[in-house]
């Protein structure tokens, strides 16, 4: 075992799947937006571990994942917004209560 | 040679035609101009005809040849059109235009009443125009094409009153059956055409083909088949006669005209023209004279207890035809001849007794014979006229049937003993349901509504010259005098007289005439003992042994059902290829509208789904080496 | 190092005069009094594009232009690229100004300055090489577009589409992210040229993560172009949004993610992979796959559909199968074959004015009928006939049928496909799209064979009319004389400086 | 085997990283299994917070405290304020049955990590010596505002219209 | 003075004068609207008997030939390894031309256009649409018989299915909507089988190379990629050449031939892709239908010609059985199902289906007389199935139904319209003397030749012909005259004027082909060559 690359990325792989489970099977959606989340900061682990244990480490993975977290801040507050406005619309906040629009 | 009218033998055709065009052109409403111009250029053709016959008549006589109309022609191929001059063509021409001309008189009377006179005369006019077409036919094509033209003109004057069902029934038939005959021919011309050196198809190339031994064989048998299909059903042999007798719906001169004496026999002269082909197949002569042999006895019997008067004479000219059929099977020059002999007498007498039929149907307005009666005494003309008809037709000696048909029985009897027996048979059956026929209609009681009379001047004025003709026209072919067979096929005859023919065929006709004479002359109840008694026969042969049923049974109604099943098949099974392979795509349509049921998380299930199953199919593919 | 000189920032006048007139409206709003009509702001807007679109064009067929590591590029794929977004902007402004119920909202002059950043995150995806710079310009653009699809926040139907747009959008992104995550892992660069020499020689134990993270980062742009599988998203999207939105979703950051695509794609996986495992080969064999896929389910979904929106948003899943097929057949063994992009760029061009246009028409018809049902264009020929006929050029174009910018488009891409004899992606191309004139064809039957209630004419206010003009003459037009764009792009665009980042 | 994961707790590093990705894993998993929305939040919490530890320990420090102060502050009381702001039922509501659509997104998440796992498993990195600088907040900064520029700018023009759109869907209307 | 003009151009383009002068007429002026459209088919029928007045028939190849740049798409500039090369492009153009069998068909096209319009003046509604419409149609169609370039020959013959698809879908009966999609769907499917593969062909044997010009192209020109595949050294047949990108492979060749077979088939149509058209020729309207019939599924035979046998002579030589065998399917089938078909409209369209066959009879008999008679079957069919609809035209607007049951006697009320009527029908089954016996007669006889026994089986057709043909006929015609037919008027000037112009033809043709087989033996003396049968 010579380093631990391996298991981060693994654990990035875990933490994004769950991620995506958590995404798609949870009802609340303030859940859902937590788990799109997680699914980011998985991203951002693979980031910062490949900065340093990348064929190539360098520390654009740490401002790639600096941003990744504004971003991921960013979408945050307007998923929450919406939501906000969709609970005044609808009176609910569970994400399979939505489905007015289909077929 | 002189050959001025026969160089203008092109004309003959055209006179009747530029009759009918002036008839389409000048509407149904000029029925003087019509009737009028119809008889004149029909009576101009005549003339013509009888002047080519004329110039041919001397000795030294070539055939004459033009064809220079360039009908088809395409890169190096090309189809000519033109018209050729033969002494058969000469006779035929002759036939043609003098039954035509006098057929023509006689409907002046006959359909006076009718409306639509004028474009009766136009059919018949166009009707002319195509036979004689069909006569002076240079090839085997240009035949054909008459020979389709004047089947529509049968057709279009079987249909002439066409708002009577059974007229539209009998037309449709008739065209529909010549057309099956018709398809043999047209097979027979293809395959010769390609079997032919240089890929010719006129007559006289043909000639020289068979006569270069370039057509023989297998393929000589086919084609000579072939063409003789196209003659069984032109002239309602077995088995394609069933159109004949319904043809009979038309109006009677018609059927004097086309089912009697000119159209009819075109199957024998297409036989004829193409004779050198059949020589070559002794298969296609046997299958000719088994055809012909068959068909004589088999109408004349089934004549014997019909009760329409014009299907009784329908039935006899089967039976002639077959005759004259199989006279061209004996295959010799002289049977040749005999054939073609018959053909000319027959025109003249079958024609006389339509037209004969004709004036009692339009003194009674009735046709069957058993509502006639005692006519003999009212309708004096006609009734003469056709008596000689009649006994013409049995073959009574010096008339002109007997010459005729003794000339065929003589050769078979040389030749093909059984057709024979086969053609005495027929004779005696032909002698007696013409007595039948006679005795019934013009002797004994009047059973009629109407008050019969005698027919007007146009009509028994043709009546009369027919009868002179039937009388006279055997004297050119008789044993001692074979003027018509050396003139028909250029070789010497050497017809052999058998006295015991001449006299077997004799009493055939007059125990025929006899027998009638005493069944329907004097003891006519008798008949109806004979006819209860033998029950079975008496309904099969008044249902024609049941030809027609059998033709519902195995092809009508089958292709009836096969065009049911393939309706079927048609809009299940191809229109449901077309649904299924569009069912590919609805099916996706179905799936996935109900995969967009508006829950976000269906949409990313489906999502993660397709990219699981992508990446692993590529995945797998490249580094698993599976799938 | 690389730095920014207050000079360069000349080459981003583009973009920079698009934030200048976001932020100057931003000011203004809080400015101005509540009496002054915010609807003037599309006119600022639309002045604002065209400037920007005006900076555009004085720097095409200049040199290329790379600032900091090709963090931004001005190269001729991205002045053509953003002119076509910057239309598509222009069209959208218009086509809101015209809209009755989309100039009621309260939020009107948001709407403005939003649509502006989102326009700016769009142009700068189509001109980066870097992947921290697409990725940041395509969340902008992504983030503002959620915004825009909600801004009817008192109907719940457009919070409800905001919401699930902002769910899978944002799913995608962290696909997009964690795709783009490996490679830097396995390059240890963010560049994309820099990437690509390194991918030249990996190490082969690398193979299967260099599939996993193409195939991530596919998932998620094909998630922003609606291309099935990862399209459910769209036709609940559109009926939810405002129609302007909508139109702008399914063309301006439709195109600027199929840019971005193009760009990315071919940059960083040309030619890599060796003879034995031709990993580039099989890469575009699922884009390849992925554009089959859309087109099939695309059209297949249309075909009962009755919501014009609706239609139009599978209609758009159909195309983006289509746009996908110069990307997935490549340039052949031999570089026989090499108009890829300018095959894209030419459908791009007729996909915006087709699809526009129908997005016009459907708004003329509901903002008259209240409807956005098929059954709403009853009788149009009838009431609007010119309109008719404009939507039907339209659908013809959308069909491929002769005439028409779409039917060149597609025989363009078609030529391509099959000069590296890629049938059986053409059969599918075709026989999808006659499938699809079995939907495109029932707006026609509604239009000329069927009667409205009203029989009233329908007036189009001049702004949609402008509109629909501009997008019926230029589908025509592409269709008749497409030399003229043939011979610009020939004369513009070069591939190898113009395209690819070396 | 056992010798294998010997060797791996021998080193303080690998203990170190056994025991926060067990608190991240727990917090993930705790999130998947609460009923309480409330409790799935705080456990979500503890993953982002156990990941700035994992950050520190890849020599990230400062991204570190950039994930702390966002994911385990910001937008975890953004999360609990949208709580507040929506009525929750507070309750993850059960299903009574798994539905095909939960089978397929466990069978696709399953399979999606398996294909990971197995990629990732295949690739050796060989790592090269990673020098992070001195100060990596400070070559951080270097970069981020001489190469990385440009995405920063669109970075604050995305803040900004986060904000705005922000404001704009969760005002309230004055009516 | 003529030799400058582009006539084919005037010609193509003459129905826009129409088109435009309709344009700005008010709708309401119906009677206006329906003279200029009337007067406005008539010129380009004048144009094209001026075609073949100046046409020489013993000329070799195209004639009135027109070329100009459309399409010029530029790939030099990314293609790096074609060294030496200046220029490399798509090259499509406008590029029209007549030959011996083209031109027939493009006079076929404005006569019964010319004559179909005149018996629309029975339509009901919307006349102005109507005849723009049917003007459209026409560019359409004359556009498929004189382009000579692939692309441009797709182009226009997709343009033929959208005023079709209107014209059906606004006039038609009841169903008409069906029928429209219908029509449109299945035709949609053939060409876009048709333009797989003449992208197949443009990126294969459509690559040549201009040694003046030192430039390489993908032509769409058909004289280029017909000389490219009968090329041995051409690039289409080199499997060696930059990996064999350009090499047509016998796979792909025979690939390609199938495709045009069954897109060409679509239309024609052959068994078993025939089903379309029967909606078509029930629910479009009968001058409509005329059209249809008459000129649209030529459309398909030509193609089939044009691009099935004269471009793959080995594969048209190596399917020739199959075709033949599916000839007399078509024949057969089309006739025996007219036969119980109990819609009168219903019974022309599977007779025309029964016709078609004697097309690929002809093809498949790979002589020159097939070949004749193939191509004659297209006039002559063109010709009678156009008279057949302007007849039941006339009788669906006198007495509102086509159902055979319900018709009958109309020789009565009738006289003038059952004799036409008659002779249509006699024509239809190959009566001598009118032109359908012309082509059957070649057709068969070509076929007899090379498969006799297929030919046999097909002679059958002869007979059910008569038998389906009569029967229609009859039933309507001839018999009592049934309540629907009672007190009608028969036909009006205006009516009969194409009536007598179609028999004069369908007569002329017959009695006289050799105007017309001269006309084609160069066009097929050149295909003759290519099947060397």
């Amino acid at each position: 075992m010579v380093s631990l690359a391996n298991s981060y990325l693994l654990l990035a792989a875990i933490l994004f799947c769950m991620g995506l489970y958590g995404a798609l099977s949870k009802k609340s959606a303030i859940i859902v937006l937590l788990s799109i989340e997680l699914m980011l900061n998985a991203a951002n682990l693979n980031l910062i571990a490949f900065s340093k244990y990348g064929v190539v480490p360098s520390i654009t993975g740490h401002i790639f994942s600096l941003f990744s977290i504004a971003v991921a801040a960013a979408e945050a507050a307007i998923g929450v917004a919406i939501l906000i406005a969709m609970f005044r619309n609808r009176g609910t906040s569970d994400i399979v209560d939505m489905d007015s629009l289909k077929r | 040679m002189n050959t001025d009218f026969t160089q203008l033998a092109w004309l003959i055709p055209l006179f009747p035609l530029f009759a009918f065009m002036i008839i389409t052109a000048s509407g149904k409403s000029q029925k003087a101009l019509g009737t009028g111009a119809s008889i004149a250029l029909t009576g101009a053709s005549f003339v013509l005809s009888v002047l080519i016959l004329l110039e041919r008549l001397g000795e030294d006589v070539t055939n004459y040849t033009w064809n220079q109309f360039h009908w088809l022609s395409f890169g190096n191929f090309t189809m000519n059109f033109g018209f050729e001059i033969t002494n058969l063509n000469a006779m035929m021409l002759v036939v043609v235009t003098l039954v035509s001309l006098l057929v023509n008189v006689y409907s002046l009377g006959y359909m006076k009443d009718d409306e639509r006179i004028a474009t009766f005369f136009g059919y018949v006019s166009l009707f002319t125009f195509s036979m004689l077409g069909l006569v002076i036919s240079e090839n085997l094509l240009q035949l054909y094409v008459f020979w389709e033209l004047v089947g529509v003109c049968s057709f279009l004057l079987v249909g002439f009153w066409y708002h009577k069902p059974e007229a539209r029934a009998a037309a449709k038939k008739a065209f529909i059956v010549t057309r099956i005959g018709d398809v043999g021919l047209f097979i027979g011309i293809a395959l010769l055409f390609w079997h032919m050196p240089g890929n010719k198809l006129d007559f006289t190339s043909i000639h020289n083909a068979v006569s270069a031994g370039e057509l023989t064989g297998g393929i000589a048998t086919a084609i000579a088949i072939l063409i003789f299909i196209g003659a069984v059903g032109k002239s309602g042999q077995f088995p394609l006669h069933t159109w004949l007798p319904d043809a009979m719906e038309g109006p009677t001169p018609i059927s004097a005209l086309i089912h009697a004496a000119t159209m009819v026999a075109a199957g024998v002269y297409l036989v004829a023209r193409t004779y050198d082909i059949f020589l070559v197949s002794e298969a296609a002569l046997e299958t000719v004279a088994l055809i012909g042999g068959f068909t004589a006895i088999f109408a004349a019997t089934i004549a014997v207890v019909q009760k329409d008067i014009k299907r009784i004479l329908a039935y006899s000219t089967v039976s002639q035809l077959g005759y004259m059929m199989f006279a061209m099977g004996i295959g010799t020059w002289a049977a040749y001849s005999a054939g073609l002999f018959h053909l000319l007498t027959h025109a003249f007498f079958k024609a006389l007794l339509f037209l004969g039929a004709g004036s009692v149907i339009h003194a009674v307005h009735e046709q069957n014979i058993f509502k006639m009666g005692g006519l003999g005494k009212t309708m004096k003309i006609t009734t003469i006229t056709f008596a000689i008809g009649t006994l013409a037709l049995s073959g009574v000696a010096p008339l002109s049937g007997f010459w005729s048909k003794d000339a065929i029985l003589a050769q078979a009897y040389e030749h093909q003993p059984l057709l024979f027996w086969v053609g005495l048979t027929a004779a005696f059956f032909t002698a007696f349901y013409m007595a039948r026929l006679f005795f019934v209609v013009f002797t004994g009681k009047s059973q009629a509504k109407h008050a019969p009379h005698e027919s007007p001047k146009v009509m028994t004025v043709p009546l009369l010259i027919l009868a002179g003709l039937a009388v006279v026209a055997g004297f050119v072919y008789f044993p001692g005098n074979e003027f018509l067979g050396h003139w028909l096929t250029g070789m010497e005859m050497e017809e052999h007289v058998h006295w015991n023919v001449i006299i077997l065929s004799n009493l055939a006709a007059l125990g025929g005439i006899g027998l009638g004479y005493f069944l329907y002359g004097k003891n006519r109840d008798l008949t109806v003992n004979l006819a209860t008694r033998y029950k079975g026969l008496h309904a099969t042969l008044t249902n024609k042994y049941y030809i027609d049923e059998a033709y519902e049974a195995a092809v009508v109604k089958p292709l009836g059902g096969l065009g049911g099943v393939l309706q079927v098949f048609d809009r299940v099974v191809v229109e449901g290829a077309v649904k299924l392979s569009v069912g590919v795509m609805t099916g996706i349509n179905r799936i996935g509208v109900h995969l967009q049921n508006g829950q976000t998380q269906t949409y990313g299930v489906i999502s993660i789904v397709g990219i699981v199953v992508i990446l692993l199919w590529f995945v797998g593919r490249r580094f698993l080496n599976v799938g | 190092m690389d730095r920014l000189h207050v000079a360069d920032l000349a080459y981003m006048a583009p973009e920079l005069t698009l934030v200048i007139a976001a932020i100057v409206m931003a000011l203004l709003d809080l400015v101005l009094p509540r009496t002054f009509a915010r609807n003037r702001f599309g006119l600022l807007s639309l002045l604002a594009v065209v400037v920007s679109g005006m900076f555009v064009v004085a720097a095409l067929d200049n040199p290329t232009v790379s600032l900091l590591g090709h963090s931004y590029r001005v190269d001729d794929f991205a002045n053509i690229v953003k002119l076509l977004l910057l239309g598509g902007t222009a069209l959208t402004l218009l086509l809101s100004y015209g809209s009755k119920r989309e100039q009621t909202n309260p939020h009107l002059s948001e709407y403005y300055y939003l649509l502006l950043p989102a326009t700016v995150g769009a142009m700068i995806m189509a001109s980066s090489g870097d992947l921290i710079t697409l990725f940041v310009g395509l969340e902008l653009l992504s983030i503002s577009s959620y915004v825009l699809v909600g801004i009817r926040k008192t109907s719940h139907q457009s919070s409800e589409a905001a919401f699930k747009y902002v769910v899978l959008g944002g799913i995608a992104s962290a696909f997009i992210l964690y795709g783009m995550s490996f490679l830097y892992g396995l390059t240890g660069t963010t560049n994309v040229s820099e990437i690509n020499t390194a991918l030249q020689g990996f190490d082969p134990s690398f193979g299967p993560l260099l599939y996993v993270s193409f195939f991530l980062m596919l998932a998620g742009f094909a998630f922003k172009i609606a291309a099935a599988p990862f399209h459910a998203w769209a036709p609940d999207v559109y009926q939810g949004a405002p129609t302007s939105v909508a139109a702008y979703l399914a063309v301006v950051s439709k195109t600027a993610a199929f840019a971005m695509m193009f760009r990315l794609i071919y940059n960083l996986y040309y030619n890599v992979g060796t003879t034995e495992a031709p990993i580039s080969q099989d890469l575009f064999l699922m884009v390849s796959i992925i554009a089959a896929v859309a087109m099939v389910v695309g059209n297949a979904l249309a075909l009962k559909q009755r919501n014009m929106k609706r239609l139009l948003a599978y209609s758009g899943v159909a195309n983006a199968g289509y746009l996908l097929v110069p990307l997935g057949v490549t340039f052949g063994d031999n570089f026989l074959h090499v108009s890829n992009v300018n095959e894209w760029m030419f459908y791009a061009l007729a996909y915006l004015f087709m699809t526009f246009g129908a997005f016009t028409v459907l708004q003329v018809v509901a903002r008259v009928n209240g409807s956005e049902e098929m059954s709403a264009f009853a009788g149009l020929y009838y009431r609007a006939p010119w309109t008719a006929v404009a939507m039907t050029v339209f659908i013809l174009s959308l069909a491929g049928l002769p005439i028409s910018a779409g039917f060149i488009g597609k025989m363009y891409i078609l030529l391509g496909a099959l000069s590296l004899k890629v049938i059986w992606l053409a059969i599918i191309m075709i026989v999808t799209s006659v499938a699809s004139f079995y939907y495109y064809f029932s707006v026609v039957r509604q239009m000329f064979m069927r009667m409205a209630d009203e029989e009233s004419s329908i007036d189009v206010p001049v702004s949609l009319a402008i509109i629909i003009w501009i997008c019926a003459v230029g589908t025509l037009a592409l269709g008749l004389f497409p030399n003229v764009v043939f011979d610009f792009l020939d004369s513009i665009f070069d591939i190898t400086k113009d395209f690819f980042i070396i | 085997m056992i010798s294998n994961l010997v060797t791996f707790f021998s080193n303080g590093e690998s203990v170190m990283f056994f025991l926060l990705a067990l608190a991240t894993i727990t917090g993930v998993v705790l999130m998947n299994s609460l009923t309480k929305i409330i409790h799935m939040v705080v456990a979500l919490a503890l993953t982002f917070i156990s990941l700035g530890g994992l950050f520190i320990m890849l020599q990230a420090e400062f991204v570190a405290m950039v994930q702390v102060l966002v994911y385990g502050g910001a937008i975890t009381i953004l999360m609990i304020f949208g709580i507040m702001m929506t009525k929750h039922d507070s309750e993850e509501p059960q299903e009574e049955k798994t539905t095909p659509q939960q089978y397929a997104l466990l069978g696709g998440s399953v399979v999606l990590f398996g294909i990971l796992f197995y990629a990732i498993q295949k690739a050796e990195f060989m790592p090269a010596a990673f020098n992070p600088g001195q100060d990596n907040t400070k070559e951080i900064g270097l970069q981020m505002y001489n190469l990385h520029v440009i995405p920063f700018e669109i970075i604050s023009l995305l803040l900004t219209v986060a904000f705005i759109g922000a404001i704009v869907l969760a005002k309230k209307e004055e009516e | 003075m003529l030799d400058n003009l582009p006539l084919l151009s005037l010609l193509l383009f003459s129905p826009l004068v129409g088109i435009l002068a309709l344009l700005f007429v008010p709708k309401q002026n119906g009677n206006l609207i329906k003279w200029i459209a009337i007067s406005s088919t008539f010129l380009p029928l004048i144009l094209s008997i001026i075609l073949l007045v100046q046409f020489n028939a013993h000329g070799e190849g195209m004639q009135f030939a027109e070329n100009v740049r459309w399409l010029h798409i530029e790939l030099s500039k990314y293609t790096p390894v074609l060294e030496g090369i200046e220029h490399f492009y798509y090259d499509f153009s406008y590029s029209l031309g007549v030959d011996g069998l083209s031109l027939p068909l493009v006079a076929l096209t404005t006569f019964i256009t010319a004559m179909a319009a005149l018996s629309s003046v029975v339509i009901k509604k919307r006349w102005k649409t109507f005849y723009l419409m049917f003007l459209l149609l026409e560019i359409g169609m004359l556009g498929v018989f004189m382009a000579r370039d692939l692309m441009l020959f797709f182009v226009f013959f997709e343009i033929t299915l959208i005023p079709m698809f209107f014209l059906i879908g606004i006039w038609g009966n009841k169903e008409r909507e069906r029928a429209a999609n219908q029509f449109l769907l299945y035709n949609g499917i053939g060409s876009a089988l048709m333009f797989i593969a003449f992208m197949i062909l443009i990126s294969t044997a459509g690559f040549s190379f201009n040694e003046e010009k030192l430039s390489l192209f993908y032509s769409g020109s058909y004289d280029v990629i017909a000389a490219n595949i009968a090329n041995l050294d051409s690039f289409a047949n080199a499997a060696d050449i930059l990996g064999g990108a350009f090499f047509l492979s016998d796979g792909l060749k025979a690939f390609t031939f199938v495709l045009l077979l069954v897109a060409f088939g679509i239309k024609l149509p052959i068994f078993p892709f025939h089903t379309w058209m029967l909606k078509v020729h029930t629910e479009a309207p009968p001058s409509v239908v005329m059209i249809h019939s008459g000129i649209l599924l030529k459309m398909g035979a030509y193609g089939l010609f044009r691009f099935g046998v004269y471009m793959f002579p080995e594969q048209t030589q190596h399917w020739a059985m199959a075709l033949a065998i599916l000839g007399v399917i078509n024949i057969v089938y089309g006739a025996i199902l007219a036969l119980v078909q109990k819609e009168l409209k219903l019974v022309l369209a599977y007779s025309s289906i029964s016709h078609m066959g004697i097309v690929l009879l002809g093809i498949a008999s790979l002589n020159i007389y097939g070949l004749q008679g193939a191509a004659y079957q297209l006039i002559s069919h063109g010709l009678i199935s156009a008279l057949m609809f302007l007849i039941v035209g006339m009788i669906q607007e006198r007495t509102g139904t086509t159902e055979l049951d319900r018709l009958g006697g109309m020789a009565k009320t009738l006289p003038f319209i059952s004799g036409v009527f008659l002779i249509a029908g006699m024509a239809s089954l190959g009566l001598p003397a009118t032109s359908g016996f012309v082509a059957e007669f070649l057709a068969f006889l070509g076929l007899f030749d090379k498969y006799p026994v297929i030919a046999i089986v097909g002679t059958l057709g002869i007979v059910l012909t008569a038998v389906y043909v009569l029967r229609a006929v009859l039933k309507i015609t001839f018999g009592p005259t049934e309540p629907a037919v009672e007190g009608l008027r028969d036909a009006r000037y205006i009516e009969s004027a194409p009536m007598v112009a179609l028999v004069a033809l369908i007569l002329l043709l017959g009695i006289y082909p050799a105007v017309l087989t001269d006309m084609l033996n160069n066009a097929l003396h050149l295909i003759m060559r290519g099947i060397g049968g």
